[in-house]
């Protein structure tokens, strides 16, 4: 019973010993323990979003009054449950066609990169009690950094496609992503502060209470600058179909194709579990400590949670255009980024350092209310004045306009 | 603590061989009939017309020019952070004075319109 | 020949051809390219001196920051794509030259001094105590505060050059 | 353990590549580039002495950072001198933009 209540963490050691049984030395037992561990890990979030992709489907089809993939016609599957299996098939057998006019070696490393990077995010992040690939004590910080290689690869797409759609939508992606990096890495700086460590399992560890209810208006920043970040609506401007017809990847076909639309898809996924990891209390749960394995099933429902956010706004919400999207980053969640790490660096010196858990997380639960009120405030009276503003030009224009 | 970044360092070569092997079975199944028709640049099905790697806007540059000023502040700010715990009331007036000054700089490019898009 | 010493060989390789391909690559976005691989070595450097902090703010700050301000300068000055500019000047010899100079002046004095070994270990808080110290106002608070109005200068003044008017 | 002697030499290696980049080329950006290989070997070297000579202390790696920050604002300038130069003179080529000589 004691082995099924921690499988994993018995794993690692059973196959060490079976390695070192057979006379391998010691380090490279380690080397393939460790390599048979990352191929696990990088499975996981590969898993997912093949379900997730058919599931984001089905939603967004019920979402838009469709049915979309179902048990009739062609699909395979129980309510067509097979069908990304199927998709990933096609896209294989499908013929690559490399422009003539692209930079063939940036053309084609691109995608490699994307995909890389994309996987490599899953080192840090703990996928269940003492379950993590490396508990690096810069963790948050890793992915973060991380996010830079994704802007490269993009950059590269962009450029070596040799097309005007392909660069203009790898300019607008990298300046949407490195515009919401800003508040982004602002949100991640007050959860740090919070928790007093980069480790994703200490973030963890010290939710008692989820950060979702001590600094709400951080998660909220995370989450809206993490959606923008991985260019899901309504900032899909970067591959806005109907204006540059694909952005960045328009020039890929068949498996490359895929590749970016994979990263896509695991970046998606990636957010959600980083969102219900720094602010959901991740594996955090009832009977965890008595049945470790469950963990990894709160932080699933977890993060399907926060997916389900990110397809709602999805199916609801319009495109928004680039300067609407650039001046609600600077002019608004830059600012508000900054001052809510003033509040919260504040606060929490203001509460004594020996006070209660709930005195400290009702104080800065409190303090994150009043900001939330007091922007709110702010952006009212500024639209207030705005709008004058706008009555008074017009009724000048009308004044001018009419014959005295 | 290497120990870990042994692990990053496989992890590294564990998604290189993800993103590489898709691309490798693609290359076995494919077929390949290129004609140069296909492989012309993708506009819509017209001719490309002039070159694509054509002038942007400077205004793209200035967007990442405030992302790496903040990115260094924050990356100030970070050890800060983490250290926040332990430090006084005097530590954290100085990292918020440190920000304001940076909030200073956002306003200032603000009240000059460089912010808007045109 | 040490796992650590093999590795340094691999990054030190890559960050060095890198960085040759960077000052010899005609085309200045492969040139950009490379010297993002070569920022890649550098960062691997780090962690194998146990400067991992310091290792992804590399990747973030160069990577993401400066790399991204180089690729972005190179396509809105579309100009060193033209074939028909040459990529080194007339006096690249003599630059060679200086460089070999320099190389084996700084090897010289590399290899004829008695380095001391390695004095301890990297305490696990390293980075709490940076945080501290650049705070500590018997520290770095000064150079602390002074960077944050190098980058306000640093940002006005860049884009007070680079706007259209 | 790596003899910090090789650290100093692939930095010294690093510096005078970035060294020839900055002397040999032509193109603005290039150059910039050439100086940012410099800095980063300088980053090495400071990163390396610190981990040989005083693990124990923050200057190390507080030096490096505000090398960072130097570094950043360097490229942020520079690259905006450029684009000015660019729009008003139409080249990038530095040896093009000599104004004393019109």
């Amino acid at each position: 019973m004691e082995f099924f209540n921690d499988f994993i963490a018995n794993v690692g050691p059973w196959l060490q010993g079976l390695l070192e049984g057979i006379g391998l030395p010691e380090v490279w037992a380690r080397v393939i323990v460790m390599g048979v561990g990352g191929i696990g890990l990088a499975l996981i979030p590969l898993v997912a979003v093949i379900f997730l992709i058919w599931a984001a489907r089905k939603l967004i089809a019920r979402m838009q009054d469709r049915i979309g993939p179902n048990n009739s016609g062609p699909y395979p599957g129980p309510y067509a449950l097979f069908q990304t299996f199927a998709d990933a098939i096609k896209m294989l057998t499908k013929e690559d066609v490399i422009p003539t006019a692209a930079d063939r070696w940036v053309f084609n490393i691109a995608p490699i990169v994307i995909l890389t990077v994309a996987v490599l995010i899953w080192a840090v992040i703990p996928v269940g009690k003492d379950m993590i690939g490396a508990d690096l004590n810069i963790g948050i910080f890793y992915v973060l950094s991380l996010g830079s290689g994704g802007m490269i690869a993009l950059m590269m797409a962009g450029w070596g496609s040799n097309n005007k759609y392909a660069l203009l939508g790898a300019l607008r992606a990298v300046a949407n992503m490195v515009s919401y990096e800003v508040p982004q890495i602002l949100s991640v700086l007050t959860v740090v502060m919070v928790a007093g460590s980069f480790s994703m399992q200490e973030i963890t560890k010290a939710q008692t209470v989820p950060f979702l209810f001590v600094i709400p208006v951080t998660a909220l920043l995370f989450f809206v600058s993490s959606l923008a970040e991985v260019g899901r609506q309504p900032y899909d401007l970067v591959e806005a179909d109907s204006e540059i017809v694909a952005g960045y990847f328009v020039e890929y076909s068949g498996m490359k194709f895929g590749q970016f639309y994979l990263s896509e898809f695991m970046n998606n996924f990636a957010i959600s579990v980083i969102t219900a990891t720094l602010f959901l209390g991740g594996w955090k749960g009832p009977f965890v400590d008595s049945v470790p394995i469950l963990g990894s099933l709160w932080l699933l429902l977890k993060s399907l949670l926060v997916f389900f956010v990110l397809l709602w706004l999805w199916g609801t919400m319009p495109r928004l255009r680039i300067d609407q999207m650039l001046n609600f980053n600077w002019k608004f969640l830059t600012p508000v980024a900054l001052v809510n790490v003033c509040v919260v660096a504040l606060v929490g010196k203001a509460v004594p350092p020996d006070a209660d858990v709930w005195l400290r997380v009702g104080a800065l639960l409190g303090a994150n209310v009043l900001l939330a009120l007091a922007v709110l405030v702010v952006l009212a009276a500024a639209g207030r004045l705005a709008r004058r503003r706008d009555e008074t030009r017009q009724a000048a224009q009308v004044e001018e306009a009419s014959p005295a | 603590m290497l120990d870990q970044f042994t692990f990053i360092g496989i992890f590294l070569i564990v998604a290189l061989i993800f993103g590489v092997a898709p691309l490798t079975i693609a290359f076995v199944l494919r077929p390949k009939k290129p004609n140069p028709r296909k492989a012309e640049t993708y506009e819509c099905g017209l001719q490309p017309h002039g070159e694509a790697w054509v002038q942007f806007k400077a205004q793209y540059y200035i967007f990442a020019l405030a992302f790496v000023v903040f990115d260094v502040e924050a990356v100030f700010l970070l050890p800060w952070a983490l250290a926040y715990n332990q430090l006084g009331l005097y530590a954290v007036v100085e990292a918020i004075i440190f920000i304001l000054i940076l909030l200073g700089a956002l306003v200032y490019v603000w009240r000059k319109n460089a912010l808007e898009w045109m | 020949m040490t796992l650590q010493q093999v590795l340094f060989i691999i990054f030190g390789a890559v960050t060095l051809g890198a960085a040759l391909m960077v000052v010899t690559r005609r085309n200045v976005f492969h040139a950009a390219l490379f010297l993002i691989l070569s920022f890649f070595g550098v960062a691997g450097l780090y962690v194998l001196l146990e400067a991992p902090f310091l290792a992804a703010v590399q990747l973030f700050i160069y990577v993401g920051g400066i790399a991204i301000l180089i690729l972005f300068a190179i396509m809105l000055t579309r100009d060193m794509m033209n074939p028909n500019v040459a990529g080194a000047n007339r006096q690249w010899w003599l630059a060679a030259l200086v460089a070999l100079a320099l190389c084996t002046v700084l090897g010289w004095t590399v290899l004829n001094h008695q380095w001391a070994a390695p004095a301890g270990d990297v305490p696990p808080e390293s980075i709490v105590n940076l945080g501290k110290a650049l705070v500590d106002p018997a520290g770095l608070v000064l150079p602390f505060e002074v960077t944050s109005i190098l980058l306000l200068v640093a940002l006005i003044g860049a884009v007070t050059i680079a706007r259209e008017r | 353990m790596i003899p910090l002697e090789w650290y100093l030499i692939l930095a010294a290696v690093l510096f005078c590549a970035g060294l020839y980049g900055v002397l040999s080329r032509r193109n603005a950006v290039a150059i910039l580039m050439g100086v940012e290989l410099m800095l980063n070997s300088v980053n090495v070297n400071l990163v390396a002495f610190w981990r040989y000579t005083e693990p124990a202390a923050v200057t190390g790696q507080a030096f490096a950072l505000f090398v960072y920050a130097v570094a950043a604002a360097e490229a942020a300038v520079g690259l905006a001198l450029i684009i000015a130069i660019w729009r008003t003179r139409d080249t990038v080529v530095l040896e093009e933009v000599d104004l004393l000589k019109g």
